[in-house]
């Protein structure tokens, strides 16, 4: 597929390196080929913005950024602003659409959206937000493989958890395919 | 001494000022709030938090609980008042 | 202050840097709690706002100088009592407090504590203890409770943690006193009562830390534990400081109130009596006479 | 004598097989399987992961953590597990690897094997504790007092991580010397894809004790090669060491004469090994005009500038250094008899391994620092536009 | 061991490097009469020799590992408890001692030795104490006394010193001595068992330091020092430890004797028991199980 | 604003007279005459005479001096009192100055006025306590994590160790730095005659304190000349100070860009004032083949190597080191262009200040480094040998 | 029990061994002899130190405090058996 | 009179460098010209070697080492053997005659011997030695004078030993004169 950047954003506590972590491992691990997963974020361990990049490629990750972003996914306005100019012009955008109202896009860019935090509550705790974007992502994205993703997702949260979790994940995949059809 | 204290009660009412966009929507305010006169918001600030709302304005003391409890110096209550000349 | 004194404003407003709100600590931590406590604790203790000097050390709780508007000094971790020492000795007049983390005044910050706490340097260390490194996502530290989870003792803290109070009273402290973030008023008071005290002052304040040490031990919210602090708290004032800490996880009673509350010269005092004492007036005093 | 011992890796601790992790993680690992077995250490962001890892870890594997009240504690206390004899290292970034200069210099003088990580974060001071920096590239080599050398590595990849923390116990162990496995916060929190080999397929070195009798055992006698031999607490040796200037019973000598033998030991026995030691990857520098010589994860940031000059036509080679201490000065100086220019792009302002290149080439080629004050890696751009500069 | 297997050597010597004598210490030091005790004590104890590692710090004192014929380490100052520990945990075989001077241990090392104690880290620390930094010329200490003369305290010193038994016992060490010079056979007995005890223990040595601190408080010479707590010395095994600190120069009575000696599971112990009870067979135990 | 505020000595400090005194001593009365009223230490060889004379002095003067339980307290105690107001200093050697880095990059990071007091002695570890080095010239502006720069003199004479530290303290007001005043054991150990003059005709600077109110006042903005404007605690300003990466208001700032304006800001205050600051000797430059450039007790030494070297004809100029760092580039770079060689002579055995000369010579002169390892000062003839093999 | 005793004591006898090149003329083995056995010579060593001598051996009960007291590792005592038959 | 090496060696407790500094501020302060006392002793603050190099001059000392010593004052065999191989061809050597044993010297070499020790045991402490052998080096060198020399001790020694140590200078001063003639 060549090398596909994947840009997440939003603050501490919303689990946007663990979201990069799936990612990466469900392309490097589970589909074979590789996945770089760089993260920033704010003053030692919380609070502030937080943001992961993920580029995914055939063969090895020489330069490890994105700069030019197939997929952003925002779950906060701040995090929006800040990286939405390096989106491709026909890059897709996600986001949390109750925390974030995305400006004009280009011609060729998509916007995606889910209220990914209400459905966490329902699903059982707001802490699983991102878990239901992945799934999301999945769906409306086609990067990933809903296999690989499931098994990155099992793999990566702590085992009393999985269930939940994985519950999460195909809410957010469902919501996905209902809305804008499967990929 | 009961209707004393009632006169005296009247004298004065409870108030609180919230400052959602401060909010992180902890409840600590609400839990510890002696009279619950605050109860949580349904809805989220900017950065994603329910806040609490002075639902109950009769029932507050101002006894400045709330405002010393809270984490994020987004709540305060007090006494205010009521008529100057009584 | 009377009823009617009291203003609209939220009292801790006047004492913070209100530009760089929302600060960065978590939903529930009790920092913030504290720091309400302090505020009060300023208003009441008499000393001018601009004799009134904060200095924390790099962690959580050391934001504290950073949000309070105050001359208020963010150090290096561990570090906050020698540079307050620093302050004091050089501007007799300042009233220097000190408002740091558990692992930053009693793992790095040990020996500082107990050689200030010996010379009896007149300042006030306020140091909130939530049993973890939090700003560091908490490893296990000096006051970690056996058994209890953290990063660098995943399977459970196995040291014995220290009996702070006892530690620092043992080294001459003058007033040593503890309290929880459930206990606000008594924790102002407490407050006032140590910046006004001559010499070495010392309130532990247990309080909880929901991100990372309550949601790793799985004790619930920061609700949850502010209850544990009510139901479990034993106000023993004068309690023998020997018998105040715990090995337990979750000790069925933390023993709080004013510990010591004693008599003995500060380091200034110590210093200006003996050398006038020796030199006579050769000896150029030190501070206001 | 003076021969190294190889041997291959204990399996228990070898996580063999196919891992998404960072590079932190993946740096534990790589102590594990070069035989780590004991890791003192305080917390301090970007690094902390390493010991929180190894913490996880240790107890399925034999040995100790713990982590001490301090820096200063930590990088004193594993010296003395070493000296019992286990593999030992510590972890840190700028305030507590400040904190530990005394005992760099410690180990220095007592040869200590042992390994100090820095996960290198922004300075100077608390800085910016969760973001990058390689600022830290010449406090290895001059933050303790006095003369000493060590020896200094930088991994660029998470896989590297593993890998090259295995070379950074090994050399240790060869030479006798504190080593710095000098990260960044990039490389420490990148995640990528490590392969770890079977525990059979990883060489380790053997910790060269001697085998002589107590009697004619003497510490600080060096083999040719200036590494003197090593024994442990408990075997019977009743031996002497001390940070004092010493001669070979490791006795106290107070004088100049003294100190001359074993300070330019200290000091040769990095130098004059060294071209066993330097280690760096070179790429298409036959021909170059400009040759980009980079460390750490600016090596890789780098590459996409290297990628756009080609485009553009220049001529342009790279060299990346693994080993940074020793430095490779004579390849160095071929190099810029060879170049134009030399671009050394890091993320720190005052040339830290700049300068070093500057002192070697001796202006028989420029060298273009592309300085960078941390907090995040070079736009790739600012290296394009020195390469370019520097063609010209 | 009866009269009849006594050696016509002196027993010292066997545990000497006696290639490297006359010692440093000046006429009269006490620090080499406690290591006629430690001699003494390693052959009472019966540790076999190399088994038996010792560790300074950087002082006066310190030289003592440099003339001690054991595993021993001279390692920078205020540090031994550190390197002790790793030494300690690395091989729990070891029997490690640490002996260094006062303020080594309780000034520069002061937060390894609390930490230490709390830990209950299974070293025995052996400080002499004589109440200065002596081989730096004689600076005041955290145990100086008051009004002592010292070069950085020309007119006399006026911090309160350290209570130090009192300050280990706080922390927690299981054993806890203090001995003058002066008392060469308690002394012995108590460095036997402090060895053999589990866990931390700590002896204080009160001993004379004629060249410097008793020159300058003109307190007289070896004799008249070692004599002083002939006449002063009172012993008072189990005395509650917060009762043996001074605050005068020179104390009336200067209490002695094993103040503390109690059960705690040694730093090894607990991490072994803790952790096998988390972890099951999967825990690979460290040490001699 | 910007402009220095020069005031005369204090009377009480000034120990007007003649004097037989040792370097320690004659520093500590530099320091007094300054204005120094706060000393914070902790004992060690051979440093320990400074405060120890300050603590003899300062009770009569009006001042404070502690002894802190170790060097890391001593380094940030100093600091504090600072901030409160007064003039300090830290004194130490070798293993107590590692022991201050961290704190270095505090005082660089807060733009803390002090000085530091190194008397340096033989290294690595605690070597040579008693003994003289000069191996702790890099760690100076090395040994903290991090870039910041430092001011650091080097006095020869025991009435410099009176003079320069005057000039130490002046150096650390006007561009708020650590500035390190770096004795050697000889200098410090050294007696000599000291000429203390009258109070009025000492020079010293004031603390450049803001006119503005505190409304307008900001800690961090800077003059025009790179340095900002300060306050004390308890004048009523209510501000901040961190160690983190922080604006112009002092607040943290976690980002590249604050970081960047920042550190380059530190950085290039020392830089861009550089020419105000640089302070050597110079004798027979013009027309000389060999220069030899040395600092502390070695420019002594050299004296007579040179007188040596004149005798048989060689014609020897002489550049003396008084501000070491910031380091006196183009006038460095003029001497290697007009001689054959500069011979370094210094008690370390790494080319401490000769590698700077190296790499700013480029190549256009011979460098000749005369190392030594400390414990005494050079033969005569070791130096004497570098300049007839310079001259050939 | 006195002449059991007695019978004891004759059965051993003291001897004190000195290394004056040791010696730093302390005296402290001197002062704490519990029985005047030892006395400080006139001479010095070839540091300058006076060192003790055994001039009482008569008196000495070889019980080592000499040894245990002094600093310098110089002096040692210890019983000797007298006779092998008794 | 032109440059004046003086070196003195004993070991630590003698009180060697005292004797330079006192030596040393005669000649600068009270004689007027300069003086430049160095000196170095063994492990931290006891014990072993030490030595004190003192260089007279009328103008500033620039070079501060003794190479060429005009007087070597030793009070230990060790420092004897160490500093010997510097004493001038025709330099005076002046030894604590109990102490040290000197070889055969060049033939314009010349000893003066003292028993300072004992002296000052009999003036009342051992600790005077060295203001003894002062008194002595005074007498036999005729470097300094011994006014400025008085003066020098007078205002180097703690004040209530004063006249212990004047006793002392004088003592060894009149053996000097005693055993050796006027100078
Ligand atoms: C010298 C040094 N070591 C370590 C750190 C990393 N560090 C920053 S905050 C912190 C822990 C703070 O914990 P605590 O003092 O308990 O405060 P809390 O965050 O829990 O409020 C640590 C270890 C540092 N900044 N500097
Ligand atoms: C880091 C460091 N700081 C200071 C010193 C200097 N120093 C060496 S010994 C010593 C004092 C030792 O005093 P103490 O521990 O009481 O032992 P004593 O000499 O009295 O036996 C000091 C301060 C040092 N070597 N290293
Ligand atoms: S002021 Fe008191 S009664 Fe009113 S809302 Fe707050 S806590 Fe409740
Ligand atoms: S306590 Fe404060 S932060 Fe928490 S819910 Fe109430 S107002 Fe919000
Ligand atoms: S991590 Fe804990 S202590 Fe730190 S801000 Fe969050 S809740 Fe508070
Ligand atoms: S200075 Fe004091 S402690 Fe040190 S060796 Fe001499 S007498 Fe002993
Ligand atoms: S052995 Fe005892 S009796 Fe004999 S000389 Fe020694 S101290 Fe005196
Ligand atoms: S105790 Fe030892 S050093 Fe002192 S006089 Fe006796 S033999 Fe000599
Ligand atoms: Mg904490
Ligand atoms: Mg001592």
């Amino acid at each position: 597929m060549g090398r596909i950047e994947v840009r997440i954003g939003g603050f501490g506590g919303q689990g946007v390196i663990l979201m990069g972590v799936i990612m990466g491992k469900a392309y490097s691990i589970f589909e074979g080929k590789e996945a770089t997963l760089t993260q920033s974020f704010g003053p030692e361990a919380r609070g502030g913005a937080c943001s992961a990049q993920v580029v995914l490629e055939d063969t090895k990750v020489l330069y490890p950024y994105t700069t030019n972003v197939d997929c952003l996914i925002v779950m906060s306005q701040e995090a929006y602003t800040t990286y939405y100019p390096r989106l491709k012009d026909d890059g897709i955008l996600l986001i949390e659409e109750e925390l974030v109202k995305p400006g004009e896009l280009k011609p060729n860019q998509k916007v995606y959206g889910i209220p990914s935090t209400r459905i966490a509550e329902e699903v059982g705790r707001a802490m699983v937000q991102n878990i239901v974007m992945l799934g999301f992502f999945t769906a409306v994205s086609g990067i990933v493989g809903r296999e690989a993703m499931r098994r990155a997702v099992e793999s990566s949260v702590p085992s009393h958890t999985i269930d939940m979790n994985l519950r999460a994940f195909d809410r957010g995949y469902e919501y996905g395919v209902e809305k804008y059809g499967q990929k | 001494m009961a209707t004393a204290e009632k006169t005296k009660k009247k004298k004065f009412r409870g108030v609180v000022h919230v400052l959602p966009e401060r909010c992180k929507g902890c409840r600590v305010c609400v839990e510890f709030c002696p009279t619950g006169a605050i109860t949580m918001s349904d809805g989220f600030n900017s950065r994603g938090f329910h806040y609490p709302e002075f639902t109950y304005p009769e029932k507050c003391t101002g006894c400045e609980l709330c405002g010393m409890y809270c984490p994020d110096f987004a709540i305060y209550g007090y006494r205010e008042k009521i008529g100057e000349g009584e | 202050m009377s009823v009617e004194e009291k203003v609209k404003e939220n009292p801790v407003e006047e004492f913070l840097r209100t530009d760089r709100l929302p600060h960065v600590w978590c939903q529930g931590c009790g920092i913030g709690t504290t720091v309400n406590c302090f505020a009060r604790a300023v208003r009441k203790c008499g000393i001018p706002l601009e004799k009134l000097a904060i200095v924390s050390g790099i962690c959580c709780t050391g934001r504290v100088a950073g949000y309070l508007k105050l001359d208020s000094f963010h150090v290096t971790h561990g570090r906050p009592i020698p540079f307050a020492t620093g302050l004091k000795l050089a501007n007799p007049e300042l009233t220097v407090v000190v408002y740091s983390g558990d692992g930053d005044i009693a793992a790095i910050g040990g020996n500082h504590l107990i050689n200030a706490a010996r010379r009896n340097v007149d300042i006030t260390v306020i140091m909130l203890n939530n049993f973890t490194y939090a700003m560091t996502g908490g490893q296990v530290t000096p006051t970690a409770p056996y058994e209890s989870i953290n990063t660098t003792a995943p399977y459970g803290a196995y040291e014995k943690p220290f009996n702070l109070p006892h530690l620092v009273a043992s080294c001459g402290a003058v007033y040593v006193a503890r309290w929880t973030a459930y206990h606000v008023v008594q924790l102002t008071k407490a407050m006032v009562e140590a910046m006004n005290k001559k010499g070495f002052s010392f309130i532990e304040v247990i309080s909880p830390c929901p991100t990372i040490f309550l949601r790793r031990n799985r004790l619930g919210d920061a609700i949850a534990e502010l209850k544990f602090y009510k139901e479990h708290s034993v106000i023993k004032h004068g309690a023998d400081t020997s018998e105040v800490g715990w090995d337990e996880t979750r000790p069925d009673e933390i023993i709080v109130g004013k510990f010591v509350d004693v008599e003995r010269p500060d380091f200034i005092e110590a210093m200006n009596t003996h050398l006038s004492k020796r030199l006579g007036d050769k000896y150029v005093w030190w501070g206001k006479k | 004598m003076a021969e190294i011992k190889y041997t291959t890796a204990d399996p228990k601790g070898v996580l063999t097989g196919v891992h998404y992790m960072d590079g932190n993680h993946a740096a534990c690992e790589g102590a594990l399987a070069a035989g780590c077995r004991f890791a003192a250490g305080y917390p301090i962001t970007p690094s902390t992961e390493v010991v929180e890892r190894f913490s996880v870890r240790i107890p399925l594997v034999g040995g100790v953590f713990i982590q001490m009240e301090d820096e200063i504690a930590s990088s004193i206390c594993l010296q003395g597990a070493v000296w019992a004899g286990l593999k030992a290292m510590t972890v840190s970034s700028g305030p507590g690897i400040s904190l530990m200069q005394e005992h760099v210099g410690l180990a220095a003088c007592l040869e200590t094997p042992c390994v100090f990580v820095n996960v290198q974060r922004g300075g100077p001071s608390t800085g910016l504790p969760t973001l990058p920096g390689q600022a830290d590239m010449q406090q290895c080599r001059w933050g303790s007092h006095g003369d000493y050398e060590v020896i200094a590595l930088s991994p660029s990849t998470v896989q590297e991580c593993f890998d090259f923390i295995i070379d950074a116990f090994n050399l240790a162990e060869i030479y006798r010397v504190p080593v710095f496995f000098q990260m960044d916060e990039c490389v420490g929190h990148m995640t990528e894809k490590v392969i770890i080999p079977e525990a059979d397929k990883i060489k380790v070195v053997e910790r060269r004790y001697t085998s002589k009798p107590p009697e004619e055992y003497l510490p600080y006698k060096p083999d040719p090669d200036l590494v003197p031999e090593m024994v442990k607490a408990g075997d019977g040796y009743r031996f002497h060491v001390t940070g004092l200037t010493h001669d070979e019973r490791g006795y106290p000598v107070i004088n100049a004469q003294a100190q001359k033998e074993m300070v330019y030991r200290l000091v040769e026995k990095i130098e004059k090994n060294a071209p066993k030691i330097w280690k760096f990857e070179e790429e298409d520098i036959d021909g170059a005009d400009v040759v980009v010589l980079s460390y750490g994860i600016s090596a890789r940031v780098a590459l996409k500038a290297i990628e756009m000059a080609r485009e553009k036509g220049v001529k342009v080679g790279r060299m990346r250094l693994i080993v940074v201490w020793p430095f490779p000065e004579p390849r160095v100086k071929e190099v810029a008899n060879s170049v134009k220019a030399i671009v050394v792009p890091e993320l720190n302002i005052r040339g830290q391994i700049a300068r070093e290149v500057e002192r070697i080439a001796e202006g028989v080629c420029k060298v273009v620092r592309v300085p960078h004050a941390g907090g995040t890696v070079h736009d790739p751009e600012q290296i394009f536009d020195a390469i370019m500069e520097a063609a010209r």
